[in-house]
């Protein structure tokens, strides 16, 4: 087993692995930035290492320095959390190649799907459903005129490369087919270094719902049920629960297995998310994307399953089998995270960095915070703005809903602005309740009565 | 008294991020203290004096600046790794308290993976070595101050 | 149902009171000393009233003041949480004199129930095994001599009214009982204005087990399980867990039903606790006293029974028939709570109140939290040193031992010294683990080895 | 001193954040000093003035107390009620500004519990009424400052 883990991350992910760390046994350095001095983390790490200033491009993308940082602790892996480097294939082989093992898949499973076009084509040939659309790149107006006539307007033209809704389109006819691969193309370039971009048909009433999986260098993969992550802005999660009320048992099983199948074809191994689209018209799914890292809202299939995902993350790097099996997996009740960030939600979600004068977080039973605050702590501008993560865990999604709001209206963060009252309404609107909701309900519909 | 002096000084913490500031002159006698969370670095200094950038000074000189180096400017890490103060071991330092630096200078390596990097005084610092921050062979950070210049 | 309530108290059982509270939409009004001021017990109530200054006699325990700020906020019922004033009969009956409801049994009850003597003489006569001795108080050194040659020594010496260890005298012999019972006579007389001792056989290896009970105005009274309160140091309780690990599922029935058959002989409603002895080598239980109030732990029952506790004081109060019968009550996996003080265990847990100047919290699957601290929070030496109680629940013992293992790691309190580090110990101890404690363990052994 | 000086020293501290602020010249001492909560606000004034109780003026006192009342004593409420300053809806206040009060003096009456409580500075305060802190028919909790005296 490891004896040093380097985290090469910051906010709640940082003090989330450290807490797994010392379950394990494990001693931990964190790296950080010179504004993240006084961050939890860096208080709780046996070690912390300042590797360059604020912007992140000079610290946590700064992979020199970061690698550096772990030769000086002599560390003997890296756990990359999400965001930052923690995609990047090239990072990967580097701490690979410096003999220091990188918690994650390998570069190669990485950049097969990480790529959604490569990763699109992947699953075809693994047989999981894919949105119907072009095989590949278009590389024409005239070629995506001709996938759209075959699919049907309207069609949703998207970047290869990218996410968080840049070099996305929609076009209804052959016009804004031409103009928005245009503009795609250009965003993405701009954005991604990588114009290239899909046509695919679009689901109007989509839900989107992910599977959790974890593979070992032995082979097995493992999946961990769903998540559904409908609730978004702006293609940002808003909140994750799971089960996902809107699927049935077969359609979970369905999508379990062909997440499996994927992984197992692009031999990957350690903790991944393969994202589909549910189309809630045809009740299918396609496989929309894979992300090759834990993610933000793991802590919901956590609470299902009791497995702590980021322990078994680190066992299976250090190269030790699965430690349970598919038919040991058996979720349990209804979680839901909500996602509080420190911004205006009234003011178009602008973020609100600044200073926590006062904090006091709600505890209970079935309830669970991920955050690194705390009071006089002070939230920097350079980096996204998620402050914690709310995790409620009840027998039925009824009672889970029930924790979560007085959970809410026990949570005390003053100081800055914070997300708790979106939460608080989005929560007892009763489309929200009763399930009605779309991918696109909040942008389109309940941000426009509020 | 006058009230602009202290203005002055308000403004002085502002932009040093100081918690805390006591001024005594044979006149007056003033100070300010801002709310400070528990483990902020403070620093206290005597009136007329030039401060070295806050975050520079908390992230690596444990003890306050005090004012026989008021007025120098720092050199920094700009990786973590290894600091070594002469070319190889037999050799003599790179520098030493009054040498002349500037950007042109080798002041120190820094080893980090496995490559020894050759630390120069960046544009704006130059003068003399006033205060030597680091010992051979020091494990260092990003902003560790590796030397004063005066 | 109430509109507001006052709460008469303090700490951490006033903030839970107030969640409580919320849940019901009832209005909340706290009074407060003035070193109170900035706690958050204040800053949660819709209305604060300041009542005394800091000693409890001029405050907390000032009955005119609090029945002032009563009729001031116009309050339709007043919480007294425990301590202080909780279980004062004359309080009570004030307080209903005056048309506010007092949340809690009636003053006829509380006064047969809090007096050790009266409450025993009660048990015999509904059929609820007690320790055996002297039938009531002992009126002379002959009749003691008298009970204990009858039972047999060794024999302990308990002041009726009385707690906490004082007035309580253990006698091996008559000399030893002559002259111990005149100490504790003296002891409780100086203590608590009232001499009157018992005489009673000494059970040497003993389990303190305690069932509660809530009952309503409407004749019902059903039993919420036990909780074992062995770990005890000074006859103060330390750590405190349900179900026992030392008794059977037919001890169990017949302690709940004694509880129950108690509790019914005194007209009793509202929540209480039915403390027994447990003794160890005779596999037998004797009942000990009963608690007129809400208790230090009773989140232990609520994590076992998933039923706040809080909440159906307040229903049962305000005259509604209680929300579940005796065969809805299903406790679901273990709980245990840790109590943490503001003390240095390493120089006999005295006092250490202060400043917190950096509190973080645990949080996490199974994790519950009551406490009223924050950081920049100063804990004033005016009251008592308990600062926050930890509570876990798992599905097993060990995965509860685990939870709570792990709590302790992450919990950060700096600024004051607490008793987190003699849990972290305690709670390794093998002997806690293997359940060999008994009430003496800690003082006898524990504490010589450490 | 004046007490627009004091006005410009407490903006002083409310613009940068400021706890404390001491000052010290020949001809003025100040230390200004605030409650490190957002909620109390406590003013400490010159050496030679004595202090209303800290928690008695945080409790009731929003300003803070500043010269013109330095040196006088509080007449405090004991008990959370609502204040009569007169006996009578139609009979004249029990004070006005300017009345010799002492232990004896009945300065207003606190109901409570159905019962007016007739208020008289206890035994160290005597003197003259100098401020009349609360208006007919207030509440006021314990520690609710009614009367200054000095």
């Amino acid at each position: 087993m490891f004896k040093r883990i380097l985290i090469a991350n910051r906010g709640e992910i940082a003090t989330r692995i450290i807490r797994s760390c010392r379950r394990l046994g494990i001693e931990t350095v964190v790296v950080y930035s010179t504004v993240d001095k006084e961050s939890l983390a860096v208080r709780m790490a046996d070690v912390a290492i300042c590797i360059g200033p604020g912007p992140a491009k000079q610290s946590y993308l700064n992979i020199n320095n970061i690698i550096a940082a772990a030769e000086l602790a002599d560390v003997d892996a890296i756990h990359p959390g999400y965001g930052f480097l923690s995609e990047n294939s090239h990072f990967a082989q580097v701490v690979r190649d410096c003999k220091i093992e990188f918690i994650g898949p390998t570069s190669t499973s990485m950049d097969a799907l990480g790529n959604k076009g490569k990763a699109k084509l992947l699953a075809q040939e693994a047989g999981v459903p894919t949105v119907p659309g072009s095989a590949g790149p278009v590389l024409s107006s005239d070629e995506a005129i001709q996938v759209a006539h075959k699919i049907g307007y309207p069609v949703m033209i998207k970047a290869t490369s990218g996410g968080g809704g840049r070099g996305m389109r929609v076009a209804h006819n052959d016009a804004s087919l031409v103009s928005g691969l245009i503009q795609a193309q250009r965003e993405a370039e701009a954005a991604f270094g990588n114009g290239a971009c899909i046509v695919e048909a679009l689901v109007k009433r989509a839900r989107h719902i992910e599977i959790q999986i974890i593979g070992d260098q032995h082979g097995n993969v493992v999946a961990l049920g769903e998540r559904d992550c409908s609730t978004q802005r702006r293609h940002q999660k808003l909140v994750e629960e799971s089960p996902s009320p809107v699927i049935t048992q077969e359609i979970r099983r369905n999508m379990c297995a062909d997440a499996v199948k994927l992984s197992k074809a692009a031999g990957y191994y350690n903790a991944g998310t393969v994202e589909f689209i549910y189309d809630l018209d045809r009740k299918a799914y396609y496989f929309l994307e894979m992300n090759t890292r834990i993610q933000v809202e793991h802590p919901v299939t956590e609470m299902v399953t009791g497995y702590d995902l980021i322990k078994h993350q680190i066992l299976v790097a250090a190269g030790e089998p699965l430690a349970f099996r598919q038919e040991d997996v058996k979720p349990e009740g209804h979680a839901i995270e909500v996602r509080i960030n420190a911004e205006d939600w009234e003011k178009e979600f602008s973020p609100r960095p600044g200073r926590i004068s006062m904090y006091v977080s709600p505890s209970g039973k079935g309830v669970r915070v991920d955050s690194h605050c705390y009071a006089g702590y002070t939230i920097p501008p350079n980096y996204d703005s998620m402050i914690a993560k709310l995790i409620v865990h009840g027998d039925t999604r009824a009672e889970a809903l029930r924790f979560l709001e007085q959970a809410l209206s026990e949570y005390i963060i003053e100081g800055i602005k914070t997300t708790i009252p979106f939460h608080q309404r989005l929560i007892r609107d009763v489309r929200f309740v009763n399930n009605e909701v779309t991918t696109k309900w909040v942008d389109e519909i309940f941000m426009r009565e509020h | 008294m006058d009230i602009k002096t202290l203005r002055e000084l308000t403004k002085l913490m502002r932009d040093n991020d100081l918690v805390e500031v006591e001024v005594e002159s044979p006149d007056l006698k003033v100070k300010l203290k801002k709310a400070t969370s528990p483990v902020a670095a403070v620093a206290h200094l005597a009136a007329s004096q030039v401060l070295v950038p806050a975050a520079s000074v908390a992230a690596a000189v444990p003890a306050p600046v005090v004012d026989e180096f008021a007025g120098c400017k720092p050199v920094i890490s700009p990786i973590p790794g290894t600091v070594y103060l002469k070319p190889n071991p037999d050799a003599a330092n790179f520098v030493s308290i009054s040498t002349p630096v500037d950007e042109n200078k080798v002041v120190c390596l820094i080893e980090a993976m496995k490559v020894f990097n050759e630390i120069k005084p960046d544009g704006g610092v130059k003068g003399t070595i006033k205060k030597i921050c680091v010992n051979d062979g020091q494990a260092v950070e990003y902003g560790t101050v590796l030397f004063l210049v005066g």
